[in-house]
């Protein structure tokens, strides 16, 4: 019988999920047997997510794996489908732990955070002023990354988070913000932006005040959105994991789970195909590999690709 | 009747056939009508005998189901305002349709305003133009003004002149006189002679026979939609004419019985308005008519809309039937037993969209319904007994009210205040823009209602009617009580005399 | 009165029957309209006929219809209130302050409600009693209020509401009859008996015909205005209460953009946005209406964005096909 | 007329004030170039503001200005991956604007439904056919041309081509309402529609007209946004539509159609401009935005409810007073 897999994106059209549509394609294509219904909201709301999620419940999927709009609200409606029968995992960006049977980060927190400060960093000898450009208020992700980056900020000494905002994930609120941030703090250095709609915002917003070499942004993006920023000198380097692997594995895992090929629960070990296997912590979460830093260098080679 | 011609000699404007139909009613049942130059012709006929519809046809604002527009003639059609306006009929509409927001100058050009050479509007041409015509109608209004600083009478002034700023051959006045005060209507008289003399076929449309009589040269009547006779006017009296118009003779209009007045039931002392009134001192007596004169705009119907709670005085106090009160609202006014039936139908009178027995029980709703709950037998019934009484004329209760005719409106308007019982009734130009057997109607039920007891204070601005319907009549100028008659001193030359001040003599 | 002249031509009470007229409503055409699509989904779809599933289908509506028997009674008197959906959002935050007091259940309640009540109240004045145009005053009390969350809760969420608050919004009655689906019946109840059955709704419809003529009926016009203002404000805080017990938590984006679905669902019910006509059972249908269509295209997987084209144009079609018919006709 | 125009002196006064607050805690703001960067900024705010007023004035109202300049964004920018030339692009964004205003304004005019039901549903149509046309993909900066993303930023004498769009706008449109038929039009179909079938005006096409201006503006805008933020996707503006009502409103454009002017509209843009590329620059936690723009409508609608003048005076003590 056909396993019926439907992988929730944070809202559709969002080049990531797309990837991560198209790993977890590839996963089926292996599996073989396996469906995906890749779906999601039209908008990055909990709501929309929920009315999504409660159609899947209807449909008797046998698994969800979700990428949250919010950790919290997805919760009671999460709970619903597992009382029903089906499978419950986050990816990406993560719902409480009684809401799934596991959640798997595209990396750890505590790598991202560094790795994000440090992009930053190593192109800033002397040290100087910093801002971080975030999405929106809500996003579980970007907070964790955020208070993972201040907690090793003593590793860097000389650089200065000088302001936090929020561009909301909308590329012409994350313009506006990022030009804020070049107002406020004339001698800022760097923009981190930690989220793949704001950092070619910000891109955008430092050539187009002529800041390019003056003002650095980096952060998590995709390389076809990021190539001509590179070229362009507005961004040095910046990082990502690749979402199809993201897509790829989820897709493995909630399979697995499924199928009831493995359990979610402290300590287990769980195959991913191609990419090895993951362990669950205590919180039942699980990392999958470590961000990938793309420049000048390698940037062409990936562009192409997601 | 006779065959319709084709077109009678000599008219400039003739209507064969025309037939309009709203849902639900005939409005015009095949009227003919025919207008000469430098004559005058008067259109009579009851409220809802579609004179206003006729000239909605006319103008181009209606398209007539059948029927032909003949100019000069020759059949044509008027698609649209503009199209009436080109082929040289302009109108003084009943409805004042000006623009509140814009100057005088541009009420009178809109749609057709003067250009510069780059097709631009040319306001200087335009103010210029537009102070030539006002002088030519006697005003000094300044066209820069913004009309909504103006009042009632200075707007018509406007749209008469918006009317005569088109070179037209047909001039159409539709009860133009109504909003008008005595010297204003004076110069509309003279205005009228002066288009006269110029060629200009007028159609003037009037309840008034005496100006009827004084400035017209034919007649048509219509009845019910329906064309009924034309003539000149010197082969006719007012008594055929109103048998034409009524289908029977109506012989007392005003049919005022003596009636027993009572103890004071009402007590005003000093009311007092920064804008609008000072000092307004008078007592009201149990069945009694007390009749308020003046010119329009004399501030008559601010006092009455503040003893009736729509706004407060600043100053002074009422007492009713003994008890000092302020009176607040309109809800604490009916409760008090204060109603009022308001000079603005349309805009204050009906609720269009109501049904005609909604319409009736709405400030009775704490009769007709139980513990908040509505009966609609009961609203049924209470809308039955008024509505009777007062000869409306509908095709059921349930029907929209606002789809009746002005008259037959203002019936349900009043019958809504007599459902309620009150002890005073305050008539706003009860008989503005009626009919005379509708008139009629009203004025022996207000003669009825002192008689049972009821105070009524009567605003009007027709000398005939305060004469004829008041026991007392107060007199009022520029927002102050200026004189008040009773018995024999109750003459048209001591009311023009107070309206107008001292210092003028009776117009 | 014994003296009039004529006794008058009696005039009949109605020249077509209720039954009749009910027929040729709109909310015969709606009521239709919901049969069909409730057909094409059962047929489209083999998951439609399940009883939970359509239990849980009831929650992409019943939260946005209670909101709109309150809003439909305030368009048929002529206003409109924009920041229901910021009503929602504040009342949310202002439970989420109470519970991190230590608040219980009923407590949080109460807050939700009294915060609605108190934003009704604060519309209601603006609208009533300074007189200034409903339509803004609700877009600026929208940014308002919804403002003030973000300045409460900024990046944070209320999270951790008690066991038994998830009652309101995840809680059933009996079987697949939730408690929010019970709420939502009880008050197209009441505001159907309230609009059509009471004379505090004759004053309503008066007032969306005429205001001007209302006040010079001795109706009490700013009175029932800011009540209806009232009423919208203590619907949006049950709506908060039900939101917020069904997403255990609160944040200052909580119902973003639901104004325009509740406005959506009163004039898809046949209200006239102009005001002055509409009824209640036509809201209640449309209700049904949109969250069959929602429900049975997200069974289908389309898109959310795919449906709100749908809505959209359902919500032209259903007002344009029938002018357009008859204007065609003559 | 001294009323209104001491309503757009108050109106300026306060936006002085306002900047003069912000200077006091950061004076960079007020330096010419930052100044004009917030104009830049504002231009869609003020283009869009432009033709909403004109639907405004005639007693309608656009709902639909975000999504259809969504639309044509998106529009514009598939025809540049196409390799369709600039002039063709602009040309094809105006006249799909102006064409989507249309369907709006022919649904007003030929069916009269209410304006708000049926840019309610046209903004859901509008912005969902952007999903059909894509699936949903953005469409990013490295997809986009370098000419079609430099036309906005080319700077002309000190200002970018953007900004002296929204100034060329202005005075379009300014000569328009005040010099033309068809804007004094808008003005009589709002302030008396009853009148205005009276004078020959008809207020459905009139009505239709001010749809058509505000959807072309929107769909120029449209292109401007894309090549600007160098980004398309399906959300672009969401929920601006609201900003425009509110900066009309804040411009003391009567939502009771018939009163207003541009330069109204234009400093209530400006106004809500300001605020907006300020607070981030004066510290002002970003959480503050929104209610601080409530506020300021509330204030606006307030204000300008007092400013009405005394209606008629009849006793001539008073009159001599005033
Ligand atoms: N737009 C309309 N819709 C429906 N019925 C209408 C409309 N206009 C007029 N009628 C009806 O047509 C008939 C003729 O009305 P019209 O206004 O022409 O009367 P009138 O002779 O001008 O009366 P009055 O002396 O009261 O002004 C009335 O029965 C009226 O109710
Ligand atoms: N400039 C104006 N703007 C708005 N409404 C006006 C204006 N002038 C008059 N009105 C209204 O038109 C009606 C007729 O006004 P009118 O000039 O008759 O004054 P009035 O106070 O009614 O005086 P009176 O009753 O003594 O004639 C009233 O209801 C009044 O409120
Ligand atoms: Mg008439
Ligand atoms: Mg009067």
């Amino acid at each position: 019988e056909t396993v019926r897999i439907a992988l929730v994106a944070k809202a559709l059209g969002i080049g990531f999920f797309e990837a991560a549509n198209k790993g977890a394609e590839e996963a089926a294509a292996e599996l073989g047997d396996v469906e995906i219904i890749y779906t999601g909201p039209t908008d990055t709301t909990a709501e929309g997510q929920i009315e999504v999620i409660n159609s899947l419940i209807a449909q008797r999927v046998d698994a969800i794996a979700v990428s949250a709009n919010d950790t919290d609200a997805l919760v009671p409606t999460l709970k619903r489908a597992m009382d029903r029968g089906i499978t419950v995992i986050s990816w990406d960006s993560g719902v409480a732990p009684e809401g799934r049977a596991m959640h798997l980060n595209p990396s750890s927190a505590p790598l991202i955070g560094n790795t994000i400060i440090k992009l930053a960093a190593d192109h800033l000898p002397d040290g100087g002023q910093v801002a971080v450009l975030s999405a929106t208020t809500t996003s579980t992700n970007q907070n964790i990354w955020i208070e993972e980056m201040t907690k090793v900020m003593g590793d860097y000494p000389g650089i200065e988070v000088v302001a936090t905002v929020y561009g909301d994930d909308l590329a012409d609120k994350s313009y506006r913000e990022a030009q804020g941030l070049m107002q406020s703090h004339p001698d800022l250095k760097a923009i981190i932006a930690p989220t793949s709609v704001g950092i070619v915002a910000a891109a955008q917003a430092v050539t187009d005040a002529g800041k390019v070499g003056e003002v650095n942004v980096t952060g998590l993006g995709l390389p076809s959105e990021m190539a001509g920023h590179v070229k362009s000198g507005a961004s040095e380097s910046f990082a990502i994991w690749n979402p199809i692997d993201l897509g790829y594995s989820a897709t493995m895992i909630a399979h697995a789970l499924a199928t009831e090929a493995a359990t979610a629960e402290p300590g287990a070990t769980i195959p991913i195909g191609r990419m090895g296997e993951v362990t669950l912590d205590e919180n039942g979460e699980a990392a999958m590999a470590d961000p990938f830093t793309y420049d000048a260098g390698n940037i062409d080679e990936f562009s192409s690709v997601f | 009747m006779q065959p319709d011609p084709a077109s009678r000699d000599g008219a400039v404007l003739s209507l064969r056939g025309i037939v309009k139909t709203f849902p639900g009613v005939r409005a015009l049942d095949g009227v003919r009508l025919d207008l000469f130059p430098g004559q005058v012709t008067a259109l009579i006929g009851e409220n809802g005998a579609g004179k206003s519809t006729i000239v909605k046809v006319l103008t181009g604002i209606h398209q007539p189901d059948e029927g032909q527009i003949l100019v000069a003639g020759q059949p044509v059609r008027f698609p649209t305002a503009q199209a009436a306006g080109a082929a040289g009929v302009t109108a003084i509409h009943q409805e004042t349709v000006l623009f509140d927001e814009m100057t005088v100058a541009e009420n009178i050009f809109i749609g057709h305003a003067p250009r510069t050479r780059w097709g631009l509007i040319d306001r200087r041409a335009m103010r210029d133009r537009a102070a030539e015509i006002l002088r030519g109608i006697g005003s000094d209004l300044d066209p820069a003004t913004r009309l909504r600083d103006l009042g009632i009478a200075s707007k018509h002034l406007v749209a008469i002149a918006r009317a005569l700023s088109v070179d037209a051959r047909v001039v159409i006045m539709d009860e133009p006189t109504a909003a008008l005060s005595h010297k204003e209507i004076a110069e509309l008289y003279e205005l009228v002679e002066t288009l006269k003399a110029q060629g200009k076929a007028i159609l003037f449309i009037s309840h008034k026979f005496d100006e009827i009589f004084r400035i017209a040269d034919r007649w048509t009547v219509f009845r019910d939609g329906a064309f009924v006779g034309e003539g000149a006017m010197g082969d006719v009296t007012e008594g055929q004419l109103v048998q034409m118009m009524v289908g029977r003779s109506v012989d007392q209009i005003y049919p005022k019985r003596p009636a027993r007045i009572g103890p004071p039931v009402l007590t005003v002392a000093g009311y007092c308005h920064p804008t609008e009134y000072e000092d307004i001192t008078f007592t009201l007596h149990q069945g009694e008519i007390l009749g308020f004169y003046g010119l329009v705009g004399a501030g008559r119907s601010e006092v009455m809309q503040a003893l009736f709670g729509i706004s407060q005085p600043a100053k002074g106090a009422c007492r009713i039937a003994g008890d000092v009160r302020v009176i607040r609202s309109t809800a604490q006014a009916v409760q008090a037993g204060i109603v009022y039936v308001p000079e603005d139908r349309g805009r204050q009178g009906a609720v269009k969209g109501l049904p005609i027995f909604q319409n009736v029980t709405l400030p009775s709703l704490a009769r007709t319904s139980r513990g908040g709950f509505l009966r609609l037998a009961e609203e049924f019934a209470l809308a039955r007994e008024y509505t009777q009484r007062l000869d409306l004329r509908a095709a059921s209760l349930d029907q929209d009210i606002g789809l009746l005719s002005g008259g037959n409106q203002q019936k349900v308007v009043i019958a809504k205040w007599l459902a309620t019982q009150p002890r005073i009734i305050i008539l706003d130009e009860p008989t503005k823009g009626i009919d005379i057997g509708s008139k009629a109607a009203v004025h022996d039920f207000m003669s009825e209602l002192a008689a049972q007891g009821l105070a009524v204070i009567m605003v009007s601005s027709e000398i005939p009617e305060v004469l004829g319907m008041s026991d007392r009549i107060i007199v009022m100028r520029e927002g102050r009580i200026a004189g008040e008659f009773a018995g024999a001193a109750m003459t048209p030359e001591n009311l023009i005399r107070a309206a107008v001040g001292i210092e003028r003599t009776a117009a | 009165m014994s003296h009039s002249p004529q006794p008058g031509r009696r005039i009949p009470d109605r020249l077509t029957s209720p039954a009749a007229r009910a027929l040729k409503s709109w909310e015969a055409l709606l009521a239709v309209v919901a049969v069909t699509i409730f057909l094409l989904n059962a047929w489209a779809s083999p998951y439609f006929l399940d009883p939970w599933n359509l239990s849980d289908a009831t929650f992409n509506f019943t939260e946005k219809a209670m909101i709109a028997f309150a809003m439909a009674l305030l368009i048929v008197s002529g206003e409109i209130d924009l920041s229901v959906g910021a009503i929602v959002a504040l009342a949310s935050t202002a439970m989420g302050v109470a519970m991190g007091m230590g608040a219980p259940t009923p407590v949080l309640v109460a807050v939700g409600l009294a915060t609605g009540l108190a934003c009704g109240a604060f519309n209601g004045v603006l609208v009533a009693r300074f007189g200034l145009p409903s339509i803004v005053v609700t877009i600026g009390t929208m940014s308002l209020f919804r403002g003030i969350s973000y300045i409460v809760l900024g990046d944070r969420a209320f999270t951790g509401y008690p066991a038994s608050f998830a009652w309101f919004g995840q809680g059933y009655v009996v079987w697949v009859i939730t408690v929010e689906l019970v709420i939502f019946a009880i008050s197209a109840i009441v505001f159907a008996v309230l609009l059509h059955r009471t004379s505090f709704g004759r004053t309503v419809y008066a007032i969306g015909n005429n205001a001007t003529a209302a006040r010079f009926s001795g109706i009490r016009v700013d009175r029932v205005r800011f009540i209806l203002f009232l009423l919208t404000g203590l619907m949006s805080g049950i709506a908060a209460v039900c939101l917020t017990s069904r997403l255990g938590s609160t944040r200052p984006s909580i119902a973003a953009g639901f104004e325009l679905e509740v406005v959506t669902i009163v004039v898809l019910g046949g209200v006239s946005i102009l005001g002055g006509s509409g009824t209640i059972p036509g809201v209640v249908l449309a209700a049904f209406v949109l969250g069959l269509v929602t429900f049975g295209l997200g069974l289908l997987n389309v898109p959310g964005i795919v449906m709100s084209i749908m809505v959209g144009l359902l919500l032209i079609g259903v007002i344009a096909v029938p002018r357009l018919i008859s204007k065609l006709r003559t | 007329m001294s009323i209104l125009k001491s309503r757009e002196v108050v109106l300026g006064g306060v936006i002085v004030l306002l900047l003069a607050a912000i200077a006091s805690r950061f004076p960079g703001f007020v330096a010419p170039a930052n100044l004009a960067r917030v104009f830049t900024d504002t231009s869609p705010l003020i283009l869009l503001a432009l033709g909403q007023m004109a639907v405004i004035l005639t007693k309608c109202i656009d709902l639909s200005v975000a999504a259809n300049l969504a639309l044509c964004g998106m529009v514009a920018a598939l025809m540049d991956g196409m390799g369709v030339p600039m002039p063709v692009i602009l040309a094809t964004v105006v006249v799909m604007g102006a064409g989507l205003g249309a369907i709006n304004g022919a649904l007003v005019w030929g069916l009269g439904i209410p304006s708000i039901v049926v840019t309610l549903g046209t903004m859901t149509i509008y912005r969902g056919s952007i999903f059909l046309l894509t699936e949903g993909a953005w469409i990013n900066a490295h997809q986009m041309s370098d000419a079609f993303k430099a036309v906005p930023r080319q700077v002309i004498g000190g200002l970018p081509v953007m900004a002296w769009i929204a100034v060329a706008a202005i005075a379009g449109v300014a000569v328009l309402m005040t010099r033309t038929p068809l804007g004094r039009a808008f003005y009589a179909v709002g302030g008396n529609p009853h009148a205005a079938v009276y004078t020959g005006i008809s207020v459905g096409r009139t009505q239709f007209a001010a749809f058509v201006l505000a959807g072309a503006l929107a769909g120029l805008t449209g292109y401007l946004w894309v090549a600007r933020y160098a980004v398309a996707y399906v959300d672009i503006a969401g929920g601006f539509e609201l900003d425009v009502v509110a900066a009309c409103v804040i411009g003391g454009i009567a939502i009771a159609g018939g009163a207003g002017t541009v330069a109204g509209a234009v400093m209530g843009a400006l106004f809500l401009g300001i605020i907006k590329n300020a607070l981030p620059v004066v510290g002002i936690s970003p959480f503050w935005q929104m209610a601080i723009s409530g506020a300021a409508i509330l204030a606006a609608i307030a204000f300008n409810a007092r400013r009405q003048g005394p209606g008629r005076i009849i006793l001539k003590r008073a009159e001599v007073r005033t």
